[in-house]
């Protein structure tokens, strides 16, 4: 099934958790940034660690919780 | 187009001066009365301050006054008349200091010696606070807050994006990520700062100082001591050096102001070079994240980035530090999509801002390196990948910047020609390559300037000799003779014709003053339009004279009036001059210019353009880094003096190289651990490598005769030229600058490892 | 800024002598002053009285003689070792060395004696002279006395001089035949002293084995120091790769570096080790072809 | 502090003053003679702004007590002109650009002076060493080797006759 963003519904081409992960970071609007204080995670502390640490941690978080919240 | 005297061999025309040491600079300023002035320093990096008690200091013999914050209008300054918010600096601060350094009072007295002795007897009560020192600490939650109420000590933000990014990423066939990180620099300007403040009861201030922007530092001033802006003169005829570190209020400034006027005597106050590593300002540090998406082509499709810098204690010129980062971060190459977010952190450190290159070294550093990784991911020639991807004349970044001159492919080409000839390398040898753009001057207006951003006077004497008055900044970057070349090749005079007048604010029209490459462009436009309007009204007079048919066009060149269309029919330049002053009722003839840019995008007017190639040699078993040969392809649209712009180069390669492998700023708990010139190393002549220049000559319709910025884009390519000739030749990468012999040395080891695997 | 101090300028060695027995710890003693005028600058050196010993009659001079050897005055300068024709033909190392220490202002003024007794241990002739059995002729007011540089530092910053004796002349056997030295710095920039500095001499047997091998460390250590280990290592030995290696393994071992922000210790081993090995190999190299 | 007497030749002008001995070389030339060419750029004799020459030789005037050169001969960068002539290594300068801020320029000509003087033909890597004491932030040197280099070449030479 392909991902919607939890926030304005977009879907990704690939419709990946991922990639709609990424749009969610990358269009870090206020509603957008809303929803990730709103999963109990930080805006800024995921960005910190996608900026500091090799690897993808952040994005798979966040794209952990995008599915999540697509089944429910 | 021919040209009498620009692009010819012309010498600085302060060249004498400085020669035979009659220069004066403000270090030199000696006026009688004259007191001097030293400044107490915080030895901790955050701390409240309870009280300052210097009734000690004040009775010690020769000493004529102390200043505190209490002694000043605590006015918060700082460029951004604009955004009062980022106005966060009192230089001498009435609540607490925020870096190790940072002024806290100051003392006048008959002798340098007995100011710096009655700085030992100010008792300052400290209540010392934690402190935080690296940005990704300072912006964790509950990290110690550096300016109250500044929630994670995030100072500012910038975002900048075009294209549908996803889309570009989901249409790439390769992806890469990877992480960099850019070290601080010191301008270490040979002249440190210092000032010569001499206010009188008539209520009036003068100061000379070793400064980038005479109005500039004439508006804060104003600003902080509340004082009608034209009450204040400020001085600057010889300046030791700038490179974006001098175009800011400094403490010497400051403090010898308020005590000069708290005493009315003249007050001089030179920072030691100690002074000036440690508590001036410096090249901003950054994290930088790059993730990019390319087509198996090379074709460049998605890049996303996400940038952290250190902001230091205060804002600085930090905030267009951290814009300019993450614009030329794409330069200079078209992606379908692009997107950046940066963040400036406020830490308990030296603050950081603006330095030659104004955050373009460090965008261009982590760029260049990550596209000759991808040309070798992908297999595709380092030349082809940066060509196939390269702007080109009339190319519109979108949202952003519209380019009319390019020289980027030609300049290419150079390159790979060179590369060529030098044929197959020796072991240990490699050759890294790095394009490179900058702007023609900030169309920003962060100051609320109400005066075109350049402004320039044009007079002409009985005897033919020009005035011409500029406010633009001579710094040793050659402004004055740049002014001087255009003034007297639009006016069809000759060099020695022209006196050029600049440095200081009751002579010279205002003008924003030496910064982000803007002189050359905007001063230079204004001189030329007052060269133009001076000529105009000779030429009326000469056409009278002349009586040619009216469908003629009459010009100067040479100091020979005459038609256009029938050289040999004219009038010498000093007799229409004669001529005309007498046809003025006795006036001097006068002309005027300014220019101020015009829906020009975000950004500049114009950008030059250009490829560096930097040859090395590494030693693997030190991993000892020698430059062998600096070779740059430079496109900055028509050269106005060559000589001037062959010394830019070579200087912007010897600060750049050493951003690449020699310079620091290191710190332990906030203390910079090496504030002199023993343990920061600077590039000496014995390390500086053989250099070489082609000039790629286009022309830029914006700038005066076709020209642009020349000297400060230079600086940004070589630091990553360095890191790909390490690449080339052993196939190791360091993302960290500066790129050191022990990094070096473990990335060769890493590298064994792996190749083992 | 300098504290006040009173100036005293002897003209002879004599009168130098007896000064620095008046005065003992309230004086100090300075001849160019490269390095002691920034201490001073800094605070770091303060005193009561300065004697001046830059210009003091019969410090001054560079002679060899086939038995003595090499003997210079404690106030010849850098550049003066530099140029030495003398020099550059016994004891090309020195002129080689000196040649790289600092800048020429530098080593107009600096001066041999000077330097030995600063006792930095990232000086640079230090270990050379060390190499070439070198030895400091130091005097007080009741007598002088010859100290090997092998026993002269004693500590960071720290002499074997007493407090009334100053080092007069730098002496320097003859080199044994079929024996060469050689220095090199690792460093930044050219003028820079050594992050780490090696210097070697290899005397050679006639079958080209190693006679002596003497190796001295610059900033590697407190002070200048001797690797020993690696030396007699070498004894006995023919040239070749696992001797130099394990050479420079032993020199890398006993040395005792700092970790600061120019090096890790780590780093410091390293070059130790890399350098040692270079430098044996070079010595060992020239002694072979030396007549 | 007792005064010292010191006699002193600056620029083929001798002074006598009365100066407290801890005052450097520097110090004595700008602040109390007024030639303010020679600069200062550090305090820990690295940058080489303050060269002058005593008796012919490069030194740093930060670096040398102003006693230590009683009797002897100074020359600044005010001392290179003859008879209002620029010596040939000031017009080398100002033909290759040798100069930008200009803060550096005196120490350099000393340095360079003193070099040329006693290394009349160098390779351009002795020039470098011979300049490698002096710090210049604007140039990168080059200009400096190259106008070195042509007056090694002797294409000033007209001018020192």
């Amino acid at each position: 099934m392909s991902i919607k963003c939890p926030v304005c519904g977009k879907v990704a081409k690939t419709g990946s958790a991922i990639d709609c992960a990424r749009h969610m970071f990358g269009t870090g609007d206020k509603p957008h940034r809303a929803w990730f204080e709103s999963q109990g995670l930080s805006y800024i502390d995921l960005l910190l660690s996608q900026t500091t640490e090799p690897g993808n941690k952040a994005y798979i978080t966040v794209a952990e919780l995008i599915e999540k919240a697509n089944k429910d | 187009m021919k040209y009498n005297v620009i692009n010819t061999h012309v010498h600085n025309i302060d060249g004498i001066e400085k020669v035979t040491g009659r220069a004066t600079y403000t270090f030199d300023v000696k006026i009688p009365g004259m007191l001097y002035g030293k400044i107490l320093r915080s030895p901790h990096p955050h701390a409240r301050i309870v009280n300052i008690d210097s009734s000690k200091a004040i009775e010690l013999m020769g000493v004529k006054a102390v200043v505190t914050g209490k002694d000043t209008l605590g006015v918060k300054q700082g460029i951004w008349r604009r955004y009062s918010e980022l106005c966060d600096e009192q230089i001498l601060p009435l609540e607490k200091v925020r870096y190790i350094g940072e002024p806290v009072a100051a003392v006048a007295a008959v002798t340098e010696e007995i100011a710096e002795q009655a700085l030992d007897l100010i008792e300052v009560d400290y209540e010392v606070l934690p402190a935080v020192y690296e940005p990704m600490e300072a912006i964790k939650k509950g990290a110690p807050e550096v300016h109250e109420g500044v929630e994670r000590n995030i100072n500012v933000t910038r975002h900048i994006e075009w294209g549908d990014v996803e889309e570009a990423f989901e249409n790439s066939d390769y992806i890469r990520e990877d992480w960099f990180k850019c070290s601080g620099q010191a301008h270490m300007c040979m002249e440190t700062r210092c000032a010569v403040a001499s206010y009188t009861p008539d209520g009036k201030l003068t100061v000379w100082t070793s400064t980038q922007s005479p109005y500039y530092i004439q508006g804060l001033l104003s600003g902080v001591l509340g004082l009608r802006e034209s009450d204040i003169r400020v001085i600057a005829h010889y300046v030791g050096g700038g490179f974006g570190g001098k175009f800011e209020l400094d403490a010497a400034q400051f403090c010898s102001s308020v005590l000069s006027m708290k005493l009315s005597k003249p007050v001089k106050i030179v920072f030691s070079r100690e002074e000036d590593f440690i508590a001036t300002k410096r090249r901003t540090p950054m994290f930088y994240y790059v993730r990019t998406g390319v087509k198996k082509d090379g074709t460049f499709m998605a890049r996303e980035t996400r940038v952290f810098t250190d902001g230091g204690a205060y804002t600085g010129m930090g905030a267009t530090a951290l814009y300019l980062t993450g614009f030329f971060h794409s330069f200079p190459y078209k992606w379908a999509g692009y997107r950046y977010d940066g963040f400036r952190v406020y830490t308990n450190t030296l603050p950081s801002t603006s330095m030659r290159g104004f955050g373009a070294p460090q965008g261009m550093f982590c760029s260049e390196t990550q596209i000759d990784l991808i040309a070798r991911d992908l297999g595709i020639d380092r030349v082809e990948i940066r060509r196939k991807n390269a702007h080109t004349p009339n190319y519109e970044v979108p949202g952003q910047a519209t380019i009319a001159s390019c020289g980027l492919t030609e300049c290419l080409d150079k390159i790979e020609e060179w590369i060529k000839s030098r044929g197959k390398l020796p072991p240990n040898r490699g050759i890294g390559i790095s394009s490179y753009g900058f702007m023609s001057g900030g169309i920003f207006n962060w100051f609320d300037s109400p005066y075109s951003f350049s402004s320039a006077v044009v007079t002409i004497n009985y005897d033919g000799k020009v005035d011409l008055h500029v406010g633009c900044q001579e710094i040793g970057q050659g402004s004055n003779t740049t002014m001087a070349i255009i003034c007297a090749e639009e006016l069809g005079v000759r060099i020695e014709d022209i006196r050029v007048h600049s440095g200081d604010t009751a002579e010279c029209p205002p003008d924003l003053g030496a910064w982000g490459s803007r002189q050359t462009l905007m001063a230079g436009n204004a001189t030329k339009m007052a060269a133009a309007d001076a000529k105009r009204q000779l030429l009326e007079f000469a056409t009278a004279k002349i009586k040619p048919n009216i469908v003629y066009d009459l010009d100067i060149k040479d100091r020979w009036v005459h038609l256009v269309a029938r050289p040999e029919r004219g009038l010498d330049y000093f007799e229409v001059v004669k001529d005309a002053l007498r046809g003025k009722g006795g006036q001097r003839i006068v002309g005027r210019g300014f220019y101020t840019p015009h829906r020009k995008g975000m950004i500049s007017p114009a950008y030059s353009y250009g490829v560096q190639a930097l040859e090395i040699e590494v030693d693997p078993e030190t991993g000892k880094i020698k430059l062998v040969n600096c070779v740059t392809a430079h496109d900055c649209g028509q050269p106005i003096n060559p000589l001037g712009l062959h010394g830019q180069l070579e200087g912007a390669i010897s600060m750049a190289a050493g951003y690449g492998f020699l310079e620091d700023m290191p710190m332990e708990d906030g203390k910079i651990m090496n504030p002199n010139l023993v343990d920061y190393k600077i590039i000496r002549a014995t390390e500086m490598p053989e250099t070489e220049v082609f000039e790629i000559d286009t022309y830029e319709p914006e700038g005066p005769f076709g020209a642009k910025e020349a000297g400060e884009g230079l600086t940004n390519p070589t630091a990553a030229a360095l890191g790909n000739a390490l690449f080339d030749a052993l196939g190791i990468s360091v993302k960290q600058l500066p790129i050191t012999p022990e990094k070096v040395l473990n990335a060769l080891r890493e590298k064994k490892l792996e190749d083992n695997k | 800024m300098i504290k006040d101090f009173h100036y005293l300028r002897p003209n002879t060695v004599g009168e130098a002598l007896d000064l620095i027995s008046q005065y003992k710890d309230d004086c100090k003693i300075i001849c160019g002053g490269q390095s002691l005028l920034i201490l001073m600058r800094q605070g770091l050196v303060a005193t009561d009285y300065l004697v001046d010993i830059k210009r003091v009659q019969g410090l001054n001079y560079i002679n060899f003689d086939t038995n003595e050897g090499l003997k210079m005055g404690a106030a010849t300068t850098h550049r003066a070792i530099e140029k030495s024709a003398l020099i550059k033909d016994k004891f090309k190392v020195l002129a080689d060395m000196e040649n790289n220490l600092a800048s020429i202002q530098v080593r107009n003024w600096g001066t041999i004696g000077g330097n030995l007794a600063h006792a930095d241990a990232a000086g640079d002739p230090a270990p050379v002279l060390m190499t070439l059995g070198a030895s400091v002729k130091v005097g007080s007011a009741d007598d002088t006395r010859i100290i090997s540089l092998d026993q002269f530092y004693v500590g960071l910053f720290e002499t074997a001089l007493k407090e009334d004796e100053i080092v007069l002349e730098v002496q320097v056997p003859v080199p044994a035949s079929r024996s060469a030295a050689v220095y090199e710095k690792f460093n930044l920039l050219q003028s820079d002293q050594g992050i780490i500095a090696v210097a070697a001499s290899m005397t050679l047997n006639g079958d080209s084995t190693c006679k002596e091998a003497r190796i001295a460390l610059g900033n590697a250590a407190p002070t200048t120091m001797r690797a020993r280990k690696a030396e007699q290592t070498l004894v006995g030995g023919k040239l070749d790769d696992d001797l130099l290696e394990a050479a420079g393994v032993a020199a890398s071992e006993e040395a005792d570096p700092i970790s600061d922000i120019h090096a890790s210790e780590d780093y410091r081993r390293h070059l130790v080790k890399v350098l040692t090995m270079r430098m044996v190999k070079k010595a060992w190299e020239q002694a072979a072809i030396s007549a | 502090m007792e005064k010292h007497l010191l006699r002193i030749t600056v620029n083929e002008q001798e002074y006598e003053l009365y100066i407290n001995p801890k005052s450097l070389l520097v110090e004595v030339i700008r602040d109390h003679l007024g030639f303010t060419g020679t600069k200062r750029g550090c305090e820990s004799v690295s940058c080489g702004a303050c060269t002058v020459m005593i008796d012919g030789m490069a030194v740093k005037s930060c670096s040398v007590l102003a006693m230590q050169v009683d009797g002897m001969n100074v020359t600044t960068s005010e001392g290179l002109e003859e008879k209002g002539q620029l010596h040939p290594i000031q017009k080398a300068f100002l033909d290759h650009g040798a100069y930008q801020c200009g803060f550096c320029t005196s120490g350099m000509l000393m340095s360079s002076k003193a070099f040329l003087d006693e290394n009349p033909n160098p390779t351009t890597h002795e020039i470098r060493e011979g300049i490698e004491g002096n710090l210049c932030r604007c140039t990168g040197y080059n200009s400096i080797v190259r106008a070195l280099d042509a007056v090694a070449k002797g294409n000033y030479r007209e001018d020192k006759a």
